[in-house]
């Protein structure tokens, strides 16, 4: 690519919207007593913030609550973010 | 070789040679010989081209589109009603900086129907950010088809060109062809944009007001580079195939104290009118303006201008004699003739310098004789 | 510049026999230039087709006013066109037909391209293609050579039958 | 069991709503196409949630392309990597209002060409990137801001209209499913020509129900039958294992219709027109599954 801009061509970038978990208003607790590691948090979230080892990335998390609403086991509640 | 082509035929053989990976086109009066010529030459494996034989001309430039940006060379044709049905995405090739090259046979835009010669429906897209070239001859429809990829793909311009040529005067009038043997005159395109997945990037992206005008700005830029560009490549043709072309042909304007100024077929038959002036004693020349896009210089000083307008722009005026107006001061008189394939012979041409008005505007065949 | 007008009907090979005349020409080594006028016309409505010959580039686009030369490929044509309109002093004309045509003065020449493509068996979808055979009558008017004539010929059809046909056109025009 | 790769094609993160099954889908599309992806998104919710110049969440080529074009640029592109013998996918990622509405012709053109590449359909049955005006695709007694009183028409039969240019393969998903779309995409990228998927985006703004529901309103529209998880490859059809269970037991309609605030006030009209539309898909699928139609 030369350096002359002349189109708008967008390069990948972690955070290109933002730390989008600032949109937060409810976040994810998980109970690690009651999670069993089944990763459907993980496979339903949209936006891919949760890891292979169930980590909430709560810089990204926008706090929809589909992965408390989809835990089988009840594991992740959702709580006011303290702002 | 030489032989004997139309406008159409000349346009597709030039394809040919120039050999673009994607032809993507949808028939139209009078454009439709070169996209059936196109065809031809893909069937016979005479042009190695993917053809898409797509369902409307929003689709033609849409699918050039999607093929250009992968790095390869296109090229589409089209006419009138189908330029404008493709509008939107004509603006989309320039801003891309797709370097897709397109024949748009000049035509009258409906209702009521008309499929005769017509400069208003290229004129509506001057603003896109296309290149626009006129031609006057078979012979230069097909030199400035192949000149307009390597004009397009060059690196200090990628802008998307527009040949045009007139309607019936040219797409189907028969006229000595002389083909060349291009060899490395059109070098191999390199789109330095081109889309990678090595190298993921989104195109096109949501762009705010602080950069979206640096895009623009880099248009213009290239749209000012391609004068140079475009003098090196008609330099280099008439360096190689011996056929000589600039931006603006003049004829007989030495010491030439009126100039008729005019586009395509009539700025050639301007030239036999002047022929007609001069035998009578008046010092006639004239400029038949080639490149519209980028808008060259004319050298108008001291002299009586006759503008031919093959168009118009309501509520305005000629669009040519208005542009001349602002770019060179000029107070011309304002032909408007030929609308529509309105017969305009050169008898006519010399009748307009002769009994010209300068400063106002004058409808051949609407108004009052001149 | 000499300048010749074709009028014949849509499907009958007046634009062909423009382009096959004008590649002649240029075969002859001059500039020509061959146009046919579109109207909305179809399939056997009057049509018009110019054809012009020149020793320099050809810079005219407007149809021809005045023809030098004006050639009618169907007689019925002559019913409802006025094929003399604008006619140069000293103009010709070349009718296919049987017989000899009055034509108001102007010097005609009549000669049976109908006949000649039948006898030949030149005949696409029920139509006697004459393009080919009037190649061979405007030579022997001069217009352009016999020699160059046969090339466009053989240049734009395969088929040996339509130089035959040129040919037959060639020896039967009484010039 | 279909293994899913763990790559994510997606950098945290879109923009895109809270809870957006547009991004899941997307999440499980990307991961079954593979990094020889090539993107063509029209004029759509995934054109804005990318980011802004000069950076994208986008870790793949995405171009972005007028409303109308998507189908039309994707055979355009396909055919240039023919041209240029690369064997890259191009995929159309569009919402229901590019190809239902504006861009339906581009997409039966090229279809009718037999285009390589497939076509992927997120249809939130609005036009939600402007804020939810009706689009051919929202259902009857749906509100949107421009049928304020409910939609008085039917969905548009976009399969019916894409299976009448019998495309090699074409199915229907959702990402309430994702094992079930992931696989469909992987199948549909392995056959040549033009290839179609449906996919059901529920949308918690649009459809007005409340974000952490977005997989369970998925599972409720299959569950009752307003949604049929289906494929046809050479034109026979399967119906998935999800939407046979819905068709022997369904769940009643009101169970999804009530969870959505679109459909609050609904007239009996149109929650007849709604029923009949599932009875009547439901009936005509089974028939084309055994054969007879």
């Amino acid at each position: 690519m030369s350096t002359r801009m002349r189109l708008a061509i967008s390069r990948p970038t972690r955070g290109a919207c933002g730390k989008t978990g600032s949109w937060r208003v409810f976040r994810p607790i998980v109970d690690l007593e009651k999670c069993n590691s089944c990763g459907i948090c993980a496979m339903f979230c949209p936006d891919a913030a949760i890891s292979e080892d169930l980590e909430i990335d709560l810089d990204f998390c926008k706090g929809c609550g589909i992965c408390a609403h989809e835990c089988p086991k009840k594991a992740i509640r959702m709580e006011r973010e303290e702002k | 070789m030489l032989t004997v082509a139309t406008g159409n035929k000349a346009v597709a053989a030039a394809v040919k040679d120039a050999c673009p990976s994607v032809v993507a086109a949808y028939p139209i009066t009078p454009q439709t010989e070169i996209v059936e010529q196109i065809a031809e030459y893909v069937t016979s494996g005479e042009l190695k081209s993917q053809y898409i034989p797509v369902e409307s001309e929003h689709s033609a430039m849409a699918a050039c589109i999607g093929a250009s940006i992968t790095g390869v060379r296109t090229f589409t044709a089209t006419s009138s009603h189908g330029l404008h049905y493709m509008h939107e995405m004509v603006n989309w090739a320039a801003g891309a900086r797709l370097p897709i090259v397109m024949a748009n046979v000049n035509r009258a835009l409906g209702p009521g129907w008309n499929i005769w010669a017509e400069h208003t429906d290229a004129f509506q897209e001057r603003d896109t950010g296309w290149l626009q070239v006129y031609v006057g001859s078979v012979q230069e429809a097909y030199d400035a088809t192949l000149m307009a990829f390597r004009i397009a793909e060059h690196e200090s311009v990628l802008l998307p060109v527009m040949v045009n040529l007139d309607g019936f005067l040219l797409s189907h009038s028969m006229h000595p062809l002389q083909s060349v043997e291009i060899r490395d005159f059109i070098p191999p395109i390199h789109l330095p944009h081109a889309i990678d997945t090595a190298n993921p990037a989104g195109y096109g992206t949501l762009t705010g007001p602080d950069q979206y005008f640096r895009f623009r700005w880099d248009i213009e830029r290239s749209m000012r580079d391609s004068v140079n560009v475009i003098r090196e490549t008609e330099e280099d043709f008439r360096h190689r195939f011996g056929r000589e072309y600039h931006p603006v042909e003049e004829y007989r304007c030495d010491d030439a104290d009126v100039v008729v100024v005019a586009m395509g077929t009539l700025g050639k038959e301007a030239e036999v009118a002047v022929d007609l002036l001069r035998k009578e004693g008046v010092k006639a020349g004239s400029m038949r303006i080639r490149w519209f896009r980028p808008f060259p210089r004319l050298d108008l000083s001291g002299r009586d201008v006759v503008v031919i307008d093959r168009d118009y722009s309501f509520g305005f005026g000629g669009v040519i004699a208005r542009s001349l107006a602002a770019t060179e001061g000029a107070k011309p008189f304002s032909v408007i003739a030929g609308l529509g394939g309105q017969e305009v012979t050169y008898d006519d041409i010399a009748g307009f310098v002769r009994d010209r008005r300068p400063g106002e505007e004058f409808w051949f065949g609407v108004m009052p004789d001149v | 510049m000499y300048e010749i007008r074709i009028h014949s009907r849509g499907g009958q090979g007046g634009v062909t026999a423009a382009r096959l005349l004008a590649l002649a020409a240029i075969r002859d080594g001059k500039y020509a230039t061959a146009c046919p006028f579109y109207g909305a016309e179809r399939r056997g409505a009057p049509v018009v087709s110019y054809v012009r010959i020149d020793d320099h580039p050809i810079r005219v686009y407007s149809q021809i006013r005045h023809p030098d030369l004006v050639l009618i490929l169907d007689t019925s044509v002559m019913d409802v066109v006025d094929v003399l309109n604008g006619m140069k002093p000293g103009g010709r004309v070349l009718v296919n037909a049987t017989d000899h045509r009055e034509m108001k003065g102007f010097p005609s020449f009549s000669v049976d391209l109908t006949g000649i493509a039948l006898r030949e068996n030149l005949v696409v979808a029920g139509n006697p293609i004459l393009n080919t055979a009037v190649l061979g009558a405007l030579a022997k008017m001069g217009i352009v050579t016999m020699e160059s004539a046969k090339m466009a010929i053989q240049e734009m059809f395969s088929d040996k039958r339509n130089v035959t046909a040129a040919e037959a056109a060639y020896a039967e025009l009484v010039a | 069991m279909t293994d899913i790769p763990r790559e994510e094609y997606i950098l945290k993160c879109t923009s895109a709503c809270a809870g957006c099954s547009d991004s899941l889908t997307l999440r499980y599309v990307l991961k079954a196409a593979g990094p020889e992806t090539v993107l063509v998104v029209p004029a759509c919710c995934t054109s804005v949630i990318q980011g802004i110049y000069p950076q994208t969440a986008m870790n793949i080529p995405v171009y972005n392309v007028a409303f109308a074009a998507a189908a039309a640029c994707a055979s355009g592109m396909s055919a240039a990597f023919e041209a240029a013998g690369k064997k890259t996918n191009v995929i159309v990622y569009a919402g229901d209002g590019g190809t239902v509405d504006i861009g339906i012709q581009a997409l039966s053109g090229a279809f009718e060409r037999g285009a390589n590449f497939l076509y992927i359909c997120y249809d939130n049955e609005a036009y939600g990137n402007t804020g939810m005006q009706r689009s051919g695709a929202t259902p009857a007694g749906a509100r949107t801001t421009t049928t304020p009183a409910g939609k008085g028409q039917s969905k548009k039969d976009l399969d019916a209209i894409v299976a009448a240019h019998n495309p090699p393969y074409m199915a229907t998903a959702c990402a309430s499913y994702p094992k079930d779309l992931f696989s469909k995409v992987q199948k549909a990228l392995s056959i040549r020509g033009p290839k179609f998927i449906h996919v059901l985006a529920p949308c918690p703004p649009g459809w007005r129900y409340s974000s952490e529901r977005s997989i369970e309103m998925g599972r409720l529209a299959v569950r009752s039958g307003m949604w049929i998880l289906y494929e046809r490859e050479y034109g026979k059809v399967t119906i998935n294992g999800p939407s046979k269970a819905a068709m022997i037991r369904p769940i009643p309609l009101e169970d999804y219709l009530d969870a959505q605030g679109r459909f609050k006030g609904i007239c009996p009209e149109a929650v007849a027109m709604l029923r009949s539309l599932a009875e009547r898909n439901a009936k005509r699928l089974k028939r084309e599954e055994e054969g007879i139609c």
